[in-house]
């Protein structure tokens, strides 16, 4: 558009051009390094094979192949789905009544609220199930509370070492994840909004109903894929509380990684965690396609 | 001496504050400590790179075939050990880690896989591992999780001549005997600390033990506990010590090495944990000759897969 | 309309609503913590009425909507519909319905979804809702437009789609939040006339609330004027314009020219005044001050007659134009008087050539009728 | 507003309560444990009375101590690392082509929608295949790829929000680029900018299941407790927990009245 | 004032700044993706002058601005100030200022500090910033303000700041996107004298955005209208509202009573154009379209003389008074005709008593100068 570049024009130029290189370089250069390559190194890693110990570089789906065939692998992962479901379920439905319930005090108090339901994050996660195990346990502390109070005359024992066990721990730990993303979509939803509902004649179930819930769904769908993740991905906390029944998919995918030794089957069943759990961000992301923004 | 830093990768036990402040004021070699919960773990770490994260590294005798395979922990040079003097008579020749010729490890600490009963309903000890399987105290057993150690354990209860290398015949009753346990079992449990916690909170009555520690930490706690080798024996592990494949600093790894098989450190950690010493003859544990003695497995690929099934079985 | 059909001036329409009133607030007052933002007011809203609430910002105008909604409680007075007292009617029970000033659209239903709403939490079948919003969005002239989400329309559009929700249920009487305000100009008069002609046709009373002036006379059959909480003068439009009893309401419907002074004498309604310029005689609304006191004389622009320097007349002051500013259809001549250095003397014409023969710098007479001339007493 | 509901409000209340004693009492009972110790003569359950001891032995446990040092370290710099990529990151979302965008975006969030495991295991076995030894940076590194997605989705929606007007106003004034992001954009991005950090510590602070992979000889709090549930865990660990707890209340405290007051002057 | 010392009608002012103009955009055009948004926009402005760019929403003014401003690309033509192409100067660099829409104040700033930021970022000393600040904030009369935040301002006095800190820097133009449009009525018209005030004071250029053309009428000493991106017809107010040259100015500006007919007869720059209401003659300003084709008349309420039904008078239409609507100031009397249905025809009188006498249903005959009716081409 101007007359022909100057000198010092063209130097300035080359110059931009290097620092827009470099900008593209280190936006997209660092993940692809630290996100994608190790991502994709274990991706291919699950398409070999181990024979006699050692690692045999062949492309190969043996290892896809025993995830649908061998032994124990299908049940597991399929139970594993199962329990994140349903905690995912009841989490998703105690946070948003607690989002709710947040949503509805006066505005000065709910960041206290909220942060006294998030407050837990911060007690490391290991000395948590601890201290759940110890509050449940057959003498724990709730079940020798409850005696000492009279209320049982004998321990309640499925509280610990069960699945009802590890559904109360993997509730408890991962409950504020699912509030957060909640009650953070309740926020926005304009104040008028449930104004203009009452005034059109709407009980506050009705408000609740038409207005609350469809706005807060976006959050509603974070805080479920945040827990089924969370919850299908913990290997811990099923084993520390389940006893018996703690055996889970991640489980057993930490374990080809011991002396087992097995990376390929290892890295193929954690292939299929991952698909997993894009899957259900894809149907979360599903389900909001409807959504229309303001 | 040598300076610089020795990084060890060991359980819990192996390397008490007290000793390594006293090691580090002796040398000038500063201790970095990475603990481990199991063998799994174990070879995950060193595996990931090599063995170039740690210097020492205490690997059990049933363990050390593979380590070695795998090239990640080196021959032993008997010439820098000059505290293998101290080691008793039994642990001298090291045949158990010697594989080709080399030498791969020190003999430093043992123990057994033994039976804790609470002394109540048991008023005199259990003689067989049966007892677990008995349906009067469903709900009432724990057991150790270890893939490899519980395969062991099974073949000791079925009374298999060479646990460690099972037939197809053979793992498959293994594997039915250890799934009808699980039927019995309140849970398992993967360290000293759980299995004495769950002890501790739960009206449990028998364990497939880790070792003599639950029993000691159990006691400590008012439990009034036993500990006995049943008649068909039990598994006798035998954790040594050795040299990364990957150090970067062997003659610290040497003087580790020499300064923890002095007799007054073994002594202290069987007082304090309860583990025999190697240097020392250990009191009260009169049973090593009951002990099978844990070995090096026919594949532990496979055993791991047998394991997960009986985990995964209903 | 007002302008011609009204009461006459001077009398009160309330004395007329107060029969019966669709709609009564009676003495209401409203605390905010320690701060009054509400303080006796009295309105009577008469069935089929275009009553607006007209005041400058946080005078108080929305706190009364809100009341009257149930979006907020009251600390004295009441609150009758009908004759019905509404204390313990809650929000979604009470027979009327709310245009909001940001209309309050809810951006994840579309069109039709919204306007049949308040149908639909009334359980009426789908087939009656279906019929009952294709009709509404008719009236509102948005017969397409059903399917579309609010964000898919402009703010004209939005502004229909509120009032088509808020008339749906064929409530007596609504509620309007300045509703226009958000709207460019271009569409705000569009809108005004619509309003207006929704209004008629529907026969249903509208409570409408702006600090707009000129919105308020172009639309009302009655203005309520709120200042600081209280009801400082009401009436129809020309009436308030006319004769405003207060220098507030003189000056904030309309332009003023405001001269202060002492009252000198009294005849009758008139009074004389002694101002910087001269002794002017104005026309009072009520009963006069005392002589001495301090008053206003408050003059409209357009009621102004400019005549050369040379003619004297009683009444008359002469000033030096100092600007002419075309307004469009109106023109407004600035003048400067040399005793009134703080003030600016307005002249409205109407810009139709009439006015072409003045200048910059030229000496004019102003001269009014007397009963254009309103004496006021400040803070009165 | 708020229409009056009493039996959704109770409804909600009651799951609120419930909700809050069951995340709150395995805390009180690491707190209570903490003064009152657990003993079991013979089965059967005690407290021993009030003790400072285990404050006291945590002081003097130098493992632990410096196992906390680690993770405050590592959270340190991987929380403010992760700060300075999340804005990197968002500043390209906005700026560069869409497509490089989303492409970026999609990577950065990936870790974040995988079971930490996962990610663990892929640095593991990059990390091996270009043999680049395991350490406080390869923490860091896992730390930084986990949380990055965290602190870039606040940052980058506080970003979006504040629209272009601002930069161009600064720009029109005659404010350089730097400037500009200097005096303009990142005051104006301070409250995303804190709790995104705050939150990156917090997570780092106790990331527990990728630390385990790709930790070599570095220990760090979690990593020390989670290999503790082999011999014991000792009580200094219920002291220093609580020791944590209260420290976090205290500044999610302050922070929550320094928003208000910002707040009230800002909106 | 632009209405009586302006130059003289029918003469652009585009011949007076051709000469020198302080900035001069050439014929610039923009696409966004496939849709061209300006298209041979050329505008110059004069040193001192107060330009407004007029159009309705969406017609191209803001990207206009921004492209002065250097906020958005070109792609084709020229952007000249001072005489420099200002192609490779970037936003930082451009030796003027803008004031927002929405102010775009730094709300984590004081007033000071906001007003301060284009003399820091200068690295100019505190103490020499201090005193400027102070300078500038009586200018704006926000003396007391400058340790507030803008949070805390009123909107008048939000825009105020955004003023100040545009000006502080002393450029010799500032650049202004609606800066009104989210003022309420009373402070917009407050601002509107403050602005043209500020602007004479301090004797720089304004380039002035804004929907609203009485706001454009009243302020500006030139308005260049934009349409579609295109320039439709500029020059000094009181031309345009007097001499628009097609339908769109003439709908646009002001209200106007626009007659559809076909061209009938010529005679000078007279036609006589045939409507459904009877024969009408209208005065062209520009060459006059063939016989025969179709041609808009547009006359202004205010231009419109009404007289009782019985005298007969050439180009007088008969109509019957439908609605009288009082405005204030003004009184807009509505009429009906029976040859034209669908139009309202508006006769705007100032509300000063001379048209009391006018009742609805009355018959009225409406005549005006013939130089007052302008004769359009539609689309032209
Ligand atoms: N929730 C509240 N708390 C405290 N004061 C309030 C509250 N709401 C309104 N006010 C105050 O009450 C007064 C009246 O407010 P209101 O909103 O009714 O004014 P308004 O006439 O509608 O003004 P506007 O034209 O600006 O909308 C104002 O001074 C306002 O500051
Ligand atoms: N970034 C963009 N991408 C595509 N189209 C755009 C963009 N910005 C503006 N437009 C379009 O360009 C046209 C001119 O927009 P512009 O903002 O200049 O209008 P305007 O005259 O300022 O309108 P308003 O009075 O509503 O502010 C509009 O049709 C608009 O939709
Ligand atoms: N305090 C931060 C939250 C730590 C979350 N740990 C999650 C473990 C995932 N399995
Ligand atoms: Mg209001
Ligand atoms: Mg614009």
């Amino acid at each position: 558009m101007s007359a022909a570049p100057t000198r010092s024009d063209t130097s300035s130029c080359r110059r931009a051009r290097a620092l827009v290189a470099l900008r593209h370089a280190l936006n997209l250069g660092l993940p692809i390094l630290f996100v994608l390559i190790p991502i994709l190194s274990f991706v291919l890693v699950s398409f070999w094979t181990l024979q006699d110990g050692q690692i045999v570089r062949t492309f190969t789906l043996a290892n896809y192949r025993s995830f649908f065939t061998e032994g124990s692998y299908l049940p597991v992962y399929l139970s594993t789905v199962w329990l994140s479901l349903q905690v995912t379920f009841v989490n998703v439905t105690l946070a948003t009544a607690i989002a709710l319930f947040i949503f509805r005090r006066t505005p000065r108090v709910r960041f206290f609220i909220l942060m006294s339901f998030m407050l837990p994050l911060f007690m490391s996660y290991i000395i948590k199930v601890y201290a759940i195990r110890t509050i449940l346990g057959q003498r724990g502390l709730l079940n020798e509370g409850l005696m000492a109070l009279g209320l049982i005359d004998q321990p309640i024992e499925v509280l610990l070492f069960s699945r009802t066990a590890i559904f109360v721990a993997l509730a408890v730990i991962y409950l504020p994840y699912a509030i957060l993303p909640i009650y953070l979509a309740l926020d926005r939803i304009p104040a008028n909004y449930l104004a203009a509902s009452a005034d059109l004649g709407a009980s506050a179930l009705q408000g609740l109903r038409h207005i609350v819930l469809p706005l807060g769904r976006p959050g509603i769908a974070a805080g479920a894929v945040f827990t089924f993740i969370l919850t299908f991905g913990d290997f811990v906390t099923p084993q520390m509380v389940g006893g018996t029944q703690g055996f889970t998919f991640g489980r057993i995918v930490f374990s080809q990684f011991g002396l087992a030794l097995n990376w390929p089957l290892g890295s193929a069943l954690a292939v299929i965690l991952l698909a997993t759990t894009l899957l259900a961000v894809a149907l979360a992301g599903l389900t909001l396609r409807r959504e229309h923004v303001r | 001496g040598p300076k610089g830093e020795v990084r060890l990768l060991a359980y819990e036990g192996y390397a008490d504050p007290a000793w390594t402040e006293e090691f580090e004021k002796e040398t000038g070699i500063t201790v970095k400590v990475t603990y481990v919960g199991g063998v799994d773990e174990q070879i995950a770490k060193m595996k990931a790179s090599n063995g170039k994260d740690y210097d020492v590294v205490t690997v059990d005798t049933a363990s050390l075939k593979a380590f070695a395979d795998q090239k990640l922990i080196a021959p032993i040079d008997k010439q820098k050990l000059t505290s293998a003097k101290n080691l008793l008579p039994a642990f001298r020749s090291m045949d158990n880690a010697t594989f080709d010729g080399a030498t791969y490890g020190v003999p430093w600490a043992w123990g057994s896989l033994g039976l804790v009963y609470d002394k109540k309903t048991f008023p005199t000890p259990p003689d067989s591992w049966e007892v677990l399987w008995d349906p009067a105290y469903k709900g009432k057993v724990i057991s150790l999780d270890d893939a490899n150690n519980d395969i062991n354990f099974g073949a000791i209860v079925l009374g298999i001549k060479d646990p460690f290398n099972l037939t197809d015949q053979q793992m498959a009753e293994v594997k039915a005997k250890l799934i009808a346990l699980k039927k019995n079992l309140l849970t398992y449990f993967a360290g000293f600390d759980e299995g004495t916690t769950i002890w501790s909170e739960n009206n449990v009555v028998l364990m497939f033990s880790m070792g003599e520690l639950a029993a000691i930490n159990l006691q400590k706690k008012g439990f009034d506990v036993g500990y006995v080798i049943p008649k068909e024996g039990a598994v006798g592990w035998l954790d040594n010590l050795t040299v990364s494949a990957g150090t970067s600093n062997t003659d610290a790894a040497y003087a580790w090495m020499n300064f923890a098989l002095q007799k007054k450190i073994g002594a202290d950690m069987a007082k304090k944990y309860g583990y025999g010493a190697t240097t020392d003859a250990p009191q009260g544990m009169d049973y090593a000759d009951r002990l099978i003695w844990a070995q090096n497995p026919e594949n532990y690929t496979r055993r791991q897969a047998v394991w997960n099934e009986v985990k995964a079985s209903e | 309309m007002a302008a011609t059909n009204g009461p006459p001036p001077f009398q009160s329409m309330c004395e007329t609503t107060r029969v019966q009133p669709l709609l009564h607030l009676e003495n209401i007052s409203k605390r905010y913590g320690s701060v009054r933002v509400l303080d006796g007011i009295d309105i009577a809203v008469a069935d089929n009425e275009f009553l607006t609430i007209l005041g400058p910002s946080g005078s108080g105008k929305t706190t009364i909507l809100r009341i009257i909604g149930g979006f907020e409680s009251i600390d004295g007075g009441r609150l009758m519909f009908d004759g019905r007292d509404l204390a313990a009617v809650p929000i979604n029970r009470r027979p009327f319905n709310t245009v909001f000033q940001d209309y309050a659209l809810f951006h994840h239903m579309s069109v039709a979804e919204n306007i049949g709403y308040g149908l639909k939490v009334r359980g009426r079948p789908k087939a009656e809702i279906a019929t009952r919003v294709a009709d509404v969005l008719e009236t509102v002239g948005l017969g397409a437009f059903g399917a579309r989400y609010p964000a898919q329309l402009s703010g004209g559009q939005r502004q229909r789609v509120a009032l088509a929700r808020a008339i749906i249920c064929e409530p007596r009487m609504i509620l309007l939040d300045e509703p226009l305000s958000a709207l460019d100009v271009d569409l705000r008069a569009q809108m005004q006339r619509f309003l207006k002609s929704l209004q008629r046709r529907l026969g249903i009373a509208f409570v409408f609330i702006t600090h707009d002036q000129e919105e308020a006379i172009a639309l009302s059959d009655r203005i309520v004027v709120v200042n600081h909480g209280r009801i400082e003068q009401e009436g129809a439009p020309e009436q308030l314009y006319r004769r405003p009893r207060t220098p507030f309401i003189a000056a904030f419907l309309g332009e003023n020219n405001l001269l202060s002074g002492v009252l000198a004498a009294v005849d009758g309604q008139l009074g004389q005044v002694d101002t910087a310029a001269g002794r002017l005689v104005a026309t009072a609304d009520g009963p006069l001050p005392a002589l001495g006191q301090a008053v206003q004389v408050a003059v409209r622009p357009e009621h102004i007659t400019l005549s050369p320097a040379s003619a004297a007349t009683r009444d008359a002051l002469t000033a030096e134009v100092a600007d002419i500013r075309f307004l469009g259809a109106n023109i407004l001549i600035e003048l400067t008087h040399p005793a009134l250095p703080d003030t600016v003397l307005k002249v409205r014409r109407l810009a139709d050539g009439s006015a072409a023969d003045f200048r910059t710098g030229q000496k004019l007479n102003l001269s009014w009728a007397v009963h254009d001339a309103a004496l006021l007493v400040p803070g009165g | 507003m708020k229409q009056k509901a009493p039996f959704i409000d109770s409804l909600l209340g009651f799951t609120a309560v419930v909700g809050l004693v069951a995340l709150y009492a395995p805390l009180i009972a690491v707190v209570v444990l903490s003064f009152f110790q657990i003993t079991r003569l013979r089965g059967v359950i005690g407290f021993a009375p009030f003790s400072l001891e285990p404050y006291a032995a945590l002081v003097a446990n130098h493992e632990i101590l410096s196992a906390l040092a680690t993770s405050l370290t590592v959270a340190t710099i991987a929380s403010l690392a992760s700060l300075v990529l999340a804005l990197m990151f968002a500043f390209y979302f906005v700026t560069a082509r869409r497509g490089f965008g989303l492409l970026m975006q999609v990577m950065v969030f990936l870790p974040f929608l995988l079971p930490p495991i996962i990610t663990g295991l892929a640095l593991l076995i990059a990390f091996r295949e270009i043999d680049f030894s395991r350490g406080l940076a390869t923490v860091i590194i896992g730390h930084v790829v986990f949380i990055v997605p965290v602190v870039y989705r606040t940052v980058l929606v506080r970003l979006q929000l504040l629209g272009r007007s601002l930069t161009e106003a600064s720009l029109d004034l005659g404010a350089s680029q730097t400037q500009t992001l200097v005096h303009v954009i990142l005051p104006q991005m301070r409250p995303a900018l804190i709790s995104g950090l705050l939150l990156a510590f917090a997570i780092s602070f106790d990331e527990t299941l990728i630390t385990l992979f790709v930790a070599g000889s570095e220990t760090t709090l979690p990593i020390r407790l989670w290999a503790m549930m082999r011999v014991g865990f000792v009580p200094e660990i219920n002291a220093l927990a609580t020791l944590i707890l209260l420290f976090t209340a205290a500044i999610t405290v302050a922070i929550g009245l320094m928003q208000r007051s910002q707040g009230e002057r800002a909106s």
